[in-house]
């Protein structure tokens, strides 16, 4: 049964092969012009506009602000499938998701109180 | 469609991940490839979770989830506070310590 | 051989490490506070101890069964391993700590006067205690992982002695040197001792010797050779001799008690101690001979070469040393012999370390011959009994030497066959050498015009110092008469080596052996007298001479050929420690990584400092440990 | 409706008094007034690590799976997680160390403020400290716990990532030369996500292999249907993130870079912490997963222990900084470590107390050796040059001689725990019939006692420089951390018959 994953190794070596093949050629035969489009994020073709790595400066509050939806956003992820199932889990699942929940919630203290959600 | 090839595309992101890593400079960018790692890790999961019949493969793509989004907050606030410093986000300006 | 339990003063034979342990932490951790009064601490803690090793020996010698087992503690139990710390105290042991401990506190007594001066004294005494308690756990000690640890005490011992000035870039290299070479030793005796683990699951003499027999051929082989690489680096035999010269950078005490006396005859004892199972390995045991052979003749042939006073008694030493493993790798009819040449050896040799120091005390520090002579006038006291112990190491008749060296070297002929006529050989040769070397180094020194160079103003020592060259020129006398003929040695031994079995069948009768040893070391002192004393010494070296002379002033050339053959990590840092010297020792210690330091500096250069080289090579990594797995269960 | 896992609450205690610890510390940071958040933190941060010390001791002797077969409560988890909380408390106490620098912490006043600018100038002598550091260590405590109780590779890589993220964060908090300290974060963050990446992609294959993350499933998989390709290829996937964790070479390039960068009270963390945790989940997936088909990994890491052992005692011959050389040791003491891996067979159990105490051993003496380290100081914070430490004993013979007793430990010269602990091992690697290893780690142990030998011969025989640093006075916090890994040294050195009891009646992995 395990035979049918033989191209996945075959793959993998295929893979392997080719990364070290360009990575040790590129030096050799490609052409070395480095340039600050190089550093810069390739954004759909559209010209870059001022970012944070290549001159220009977003301010720190929208790092902050995406940072924090970001994590409290993930958690959501626990309580779907809980919600869904939450009749055969009883009592035992609430009591879990409550524990969970009011981690969440010490963490959401401290950035309260920290000022990570002032936006001024 | 079988499910090999979602193991083999997954596997092809997990190389073009590595890849990245070790080509990029930009620390942010090297960044993106390891997070792309583990994305492919989550394309594996699901995808052996459909061929065993079992559902612990999507639980654990979903932990996958949120570890990635603590790794990138951890992340993400150590190379800005180098960068705030250097002014410069590539990997290969961090080069006191060696030897 | 059964051991019994100790009782009465025995069961406090631990008190005899104890003591100088102790000497040693209070004049380490007492600091300054006990500098003027460490040194008679110092003295009395191995005083003590000496009287306590006379009261057990007497004690011991009263007894039905003369091996006694003292239990300290258990260091290690769980399991199946089962590490107790514990003592035996047989006549052997007994033998070792009664030369280390008199022959210890005589040179204590003596330091007093010759480090009078020294601002480090107080170090130095510390050393020196924490030496003599090191040097007994290694005789006392009833395993070999203690004896192991007391070996690597000594080793620790000597090696800081050696660097005691370390401000002089000689001495921090020969220390090095020293530390290196012995450790090629000690990781052959660590290995032994591993071997011994995993074949019998125990160290213990008793265990160990109880099992020979149960043993592969092989493995015993290897054990012994293991064993006897252990010996060579730390007394100093080929293929490891070269470290024990040099290190008479040393202050002169220490080259008396340590380089002389007794660390350096450890290798001896190592083998002594393993008796049974040299007696179970012939080929071991013909390796021991060989190499003692052969040190004989490198350490008699390069002592003849040596204008420096102190080199020319360490090439002796190695020399003798020669002799004790020649003695203790003829089985059962040496082991005797050997130890009695130990401890004779012991008295002679430390004895005219002193009276060297003693000569350089008088003359500023300073070791080249060529600038001595004439002292015989100027210092009275030290030229007699130099002179007593040189008698007695030539083997002047009916002097210490004469009677253990005609030992060995009767049981060298008795071996029979070529062989033996060729080990006789070579100890008669070694011994008319030996009349060479020392005639010459006495003439040199004590006879003839004076040769000082300006405001070298030559006195008598100071009582302190004589006294114990006194005590050690009256056994370097005695001693070897009351071993052999008084009270024989190898019956005060028989209860470790078996009952002394009388040579039935001599290859030559001992009268004559004693005649021809006789006749050759006449013959080395009269040529020696007609080479040095007939003539005017130039103040330099000759820089004109032939080959072999060449060859012998460069100690064989046995650096260049240790270097060549496996020593070449250790003397790359010897020569890097010279490159660097003026940066002290910093430079020095950066030099140790020159032999590896090179790879090391090279692979070095692989932690670049660039994140992503790093993951390159993690990513080359983890390719080869897929491989590595793929290729084990596709194989 | 579906059945509720057994979970043992008394099973669980070390890690809630840890975890709940840290989340306290976490409520302190976000309501305590500034100015009582450091006691509070310091205090709070002891109570968990003690605590958690003190469940472990209380559970001794239990051997049962709980949390759904998530957790395993054994002898050797629970030794291991006693270490690592002991470990855990002495270094919370170097953290809290105040007395030694002018600029009163080793960590930053404020993260936010960049490196260099006029205000962190300012703040270098602030009272000011980022307390943050208590509660995110304590975390990583709690992680590296359930790392070695973790009897499901889902738990393992959770646990895996509990511990890592805070540790990178406080490695980046050093107060002075903070850009080292940002650069050994960086670097430290992005090659351990790249690794714990291939701890995944290896869980994820041994999932698709086995079709089940518990390591009993597992075995019960591997005995059934033998191991195949896919299964092999995540075995070595996994290896590879936790040998990353554990810096063994060849997956030790940051470990050197990261440990001379952080502040040094964290390097001892790491050092020691990171060690254990990592060691003890190694010996959980190698013996409880892959137990039953030891010939495929025992080769790998017979090789792996090798290299690890020459790269580490080779490459620390030329070091010029302390921090650097200590790094090197400890790469050579994860080679030592799998030698006692190796030695673990499962018949005979010596190898697992071998290295269950090894790794005790071995923590005291790292933590105590940087503990000195935190002490000899020049007016820019921690002198740690080698050539600075020249003639140190004769500026403070105390320091001198505390520090070349645990470098002598660390050589494992007889007498103290290090000899005590490779003794141990490779005696278990030798019973197995690795001799040649056993060969190989004498070999390189020799060859590492140099440079711990280069030091002591530095501190005793070289002329003080000029303006060589000074020696501080430490506080209480210190002075308790130095008498505890000294005494510790010592006592399994010279009368180590008891732990090596303890840790033999504690070698027991269920699964």
């Amino acid at each position: 049964m395990l035979a049918t994953y033989a191209p996945l190794v075959g793959l993998f070596v295929l893979a392997a092969g080719f990364a070290l093949f360009s990575v040790t050629a590129a030096p050799f035969i490609g052409p070395r012009r480095y340039n600050s489009a190089k550093l810069e994020a390739y954004e759909c073709g559209i010209e870059p506009v001022d970012q944070p790595l290549s001159g220009g400066r977003f301010p720190i509050k929208y790092y902050l602000t995406a940072m924090l939806f970001i994590v409290f956003d993930i958690e959501i992820v626990f309580l779907y499938p809980w919600a869904v199932a939450n009749d055969q889990l009883g009592v035992f699942g609430l009591v879990e998701m409550v524990v969970f929940i009011a981690t969440v919630f010490i963490a959401y203290a401290y950035v309260w109180r920290r000022g990570g959600l002032e936006w001024d | 469609m079988s499910l090999t090839n979602y193991l083999v595309l997954a596997a092809i992101l997990f190389t073009v991940g590595a890849v990245g890593v070790l080509v990029r400079r930009n620390a942010i960018v090297v960044f993106m490839c390891i997070e792309l790692m583990l994305n492919s890790v989550n394309l594996t999961l699901v995808t052996f979770a459909r061929s065993t019949g079992t559902l612990d493969g999507q639980v654990i793509a979903f932990f996958v989830m949120v570890v990635a989004a603590a790794e990138v907050v951890v992340g993400l606030a150590i190379i800005m506070s180098i960068y705030r410093t250097r002014r410069s986000a590539s990997v290969d300006d961090a080069n006191l310590l060696k030897y | 051989m059964d051991t019994v339990p100790a009782t009465g003063l025995l069961a406090s034979s631990w008190l005899l490490i104890a003591l100088p342990l102790a000497g040693a932490a209070v004049l380490l951790l007492g600091g300054r506070r006990t500098d003027r009064w460490g040194h008679l601490l110092a003295i009395g803690t191995v005083t003590a101890a000496f009287v306590l090793a006379v009261l057990s020996t007497v004690e011991l010698a009263g007894l039905d069964e003369r091996s006694v087992g003292v239990d300290l503690f258990t260091f290690i139990s769980t399991g199946r391993l089962d590490v107790g710390a514990g003592l035996l105290v047989d006549p052997l042991s007994m033998t070792f700590a009664l030369l280390i401990t008199g022959v210890g506190a005589l040179i204590h007594v003596y330091s007093v006067g010759y480090m009078a001066h020294d601002p480090g004294r107080r170090r130095f005494f510390a050393y020196l205690n924490l030496f003599v308690a090191a040097m007994l756990l290694l005789v006392l000690g009833d395993s070999f992982v203690a004896l192991y640890v007391g070996w690597e005490g000594v080793g620790l011992a000597s090696y800081l002695l050696i660097a005691f000035w370390y401000t002089r870039p000689a001495a921090a290299t020969a220390a090095k040197k020293a530390f290196v070479m012995n450790r090629v030793g000690d990781v052959g005796l660590a290995l032994a001792i591993f071997l011994m683990f995993t074949q019998l699951g125990t160290t213990s003499y008793e265990g160990v010797f109880g099992s020979v027999g149960l043993l592969a051929g092989g493995t015993v082989t290897g054990i012994g050779l293991l064993l006897l690489l252990g010996a060579c680096g730390k007394s100093g035999q080929f293929p490891l001799q070269a470290w024990l010269p040099d290190a008479m950078e040393g202050p002169t005490p220490v080259s008396a008690l340590i380089h002389a006396a007794t660390m350096v005859t450890a290798g001896v004892y190592l083998i002594a101690r393993s008796a049974p199972l040299f007696d179970a390995a012939p080929v071991a045991q013909t390796v021991v001979v060989v190499i003692g052979a052969v040190t004989i003749m490198i350490g008699a042939v390069a002592g003849c070469a040596y204008d420096d006073i102190k080199k020319v008694l360490a090439w002796s030493t190695v020399s003798q040393i020669g002799y004790m493993f020649l003695a203790v790798g003829l089985g059962p009819v040496g082991y005797a012999a050997g130890i009695a040449h130990l401890l004779t050896h012991g008295f002679f040799k430390a004895g005219l370390f002193l009276g060297a120091g003693s000569v350089m005390h008088g003359m500023g520090d300073r070791t080249d011959m060529r600038r001595f002579g004439g002292l015989a006038t100027r210092m009275r006291t030290t030229f007699v009994t130099f002179g007593l112990g040189y008698l007695a190491l030539i083997g002047f008749p009916f002097l210490s030497g004469y009677w253990t060296k005609d030992a060995i070297i009767e049981a060298a002929f008795d071996r029979g066959g070529t062989s033996g006529w060729v080990l006789g050989g070579v100890a008669v040769l070694g011994a008319g050498l030996t009349a060479f070397y020392m005639t010459r180094l006495v003439l040199l020194t004590f006879f003839g015009e004076p040769r000082w160079e300006d405001g070298v103003h030559p006195h008598e020592s100071p009582a302190v110092m004589t006294l114990p060259m006194v005590v050690l020129a009256v056994g370097s006398v005695g001693a070897g008469f009351l071993l052999v003929e008084a009270f024989p040695l190898a019956d005060w031994l028989a209860p470790v080596f078996g009952e002394p079995e009388e040579a039935t069948a001599h290859a030559i009768p001992p009268l004559a052996v004693s005649v021809l040893v006789t006749v050759v070391v006449a013959l080395g002192v009269l040529t020696a007298w007609l080479l040095v004393g007939r003539r005017e010494v130039p103040t330099t070296a000759p820089a004109r001479v032939s080959a072999p002379v060449r060859a012998a002033r460069a100690g064989l050339y046995a650096d260049a050929v240790n270097e060549a053959v496996f020593m070449r990590p250790g003397i790359r840092l010897v020569r890097a420690l010279r490159v660097v010297d003026d940066k002290g020792v910093d430079g020095v210690v950066n030099g140790i990584g020159a032999g590896l330091g090179g790879s090391s500096a090279r692979l070095g250069r692989a932690q670049t400092g660039f994140v992503r080289s790093y993951a390159l090579g993690m990513l080359g990594g983890a390719v080869l440990v897929a491989g590595a797995l793929l290729a084990v269960t596709a194989g | 409706m579906i059945e509720a896992p057994d979970l043992s609450l008394s099973a669980l205690s070390p890690f809630l008094f840890v975890f709940g610890a840290a989340l306290v510390g976490v409520l302190v940071e976000s309501f305590a007034p500034r100015h009582v958040r450091q006691p509070t933190q310091v205090a709070l941060a002891l109570v968990g690590t003690v605590g958690g010390f003190a469940c472990t001791l209380l559970l001794a002797g239990r051997g049962e799976v709980t949390a759904a077969g998530a957790l395993a409560v054994d002898g050797a988890g629970l030794f291991l997680q006693a270490t690592i909380a002991g470990l855990g408390a002495l270094s919370v106490l170097l953290f809290a160390e105040r007395a030694l620098d002018p600029a009163r912490s080793a960590f930053v006043a404020s993260a936010a403020v960049p490196a260099g600018s006029p205000r962190d100038r300012e703040l270098l002598t602030d009272e000011r400290v980022q307390t943050e550091v208590y509660p995110l260590a304590t975390f990583a405590v709690g992680g590296m716990m359930l790392f070695v109780a973790a009897n499901d590779l889902l738990v393992m890589f959770i646990a895996l990532e509990v511990l890592s993220l805070p540790l990178y964060l406080i490695c980046g908090l050093s107060r002075r030369r903070r850009l080292l300290s940002q650069e050994a974060a960086v670097k430290y963050f992005l090659l351990g996500a790249f690794a714990s990446a291939f701890f995944l992609y290896g869980l994820a294959l041994v999932y698709g292999a086995t079709g089940t993350v518990q390591l009993a499933g597992i075995r019960q998989s591997v005995t059934d249907d033998g191991t195949g390709t896919l299964l092999v290829l995540g075995l070595g996937l996994l290896v590879v993130g936790l040998m990353f964790k554990a810096s063994v070479a060849p997956f030790h390039t940051w470990t050197p870079d990261v440990y001379q960068g952080a502040p040094t009270p964290v390097t001892a963390f790491m050092a020691a912490c990171t060690k254990v945790a990592a060691f003890g989940a190694i010996l959980r997936l190698l013996y409880v997963a892959f137990g039953t088909a030891d010939w495929t990994w025992r080769p790998l890491v017979y090789g792996i222990a090798i290299v690890s052992m020459v790269v580490g005692a080779v490459l620390g011959l030329t070091q010029t900084d302390v921090k650097r050389m200590l790094a090197y040791s400890s790469i050579a003491h994860a080679g030592f470590l799998l030698t006692g891996v190796i030695g673990l067979d499962a018949g005979t159990g010596s190898g697992l107390a071998a290295t269950l105490f090894y790794l005790l051993a071995y923590g005291l003496t790292t933590v105590g050796a940087f503990a000195v380290v935190t002490l000899v100081r020049d007016g820019d914070g921690e002198a740690t040059a080698l050539a600075q430490w020249a003639g140190l004993a004769r500026r403070s013979p105390l320091t001198a001689a505390i520090m070349t007793f645990l470098l002598l430990a660390l050589a494992g010269i007889p007498l103290t725990s290090g000899f005590t602990g490779k003794f141990a091992v490779f005696r278990a690697a030798i019973e197995v019939g690795a001799w040649p290893l056993a060969v190989v780690a004498l070999v390189t142990s020799a060859v590492a006692g140099f440079f711990y030998l280069r030091l002591v011969v530095l501190m005793y025989f070289s002329e003080p420089a000029e303006d060589g640093p000074s020696v501080g006075v430490p506080g209480l916090p210190t002075t308790i951390v130095l008498a505890v890994t000294v005494a510790a040294t010592l006592v399994l050195g010279v009368v180590p018959g008891s732990v090596l009891d303890l840790a033999d009646g504690a070698a027991r992995l269920v699964g």
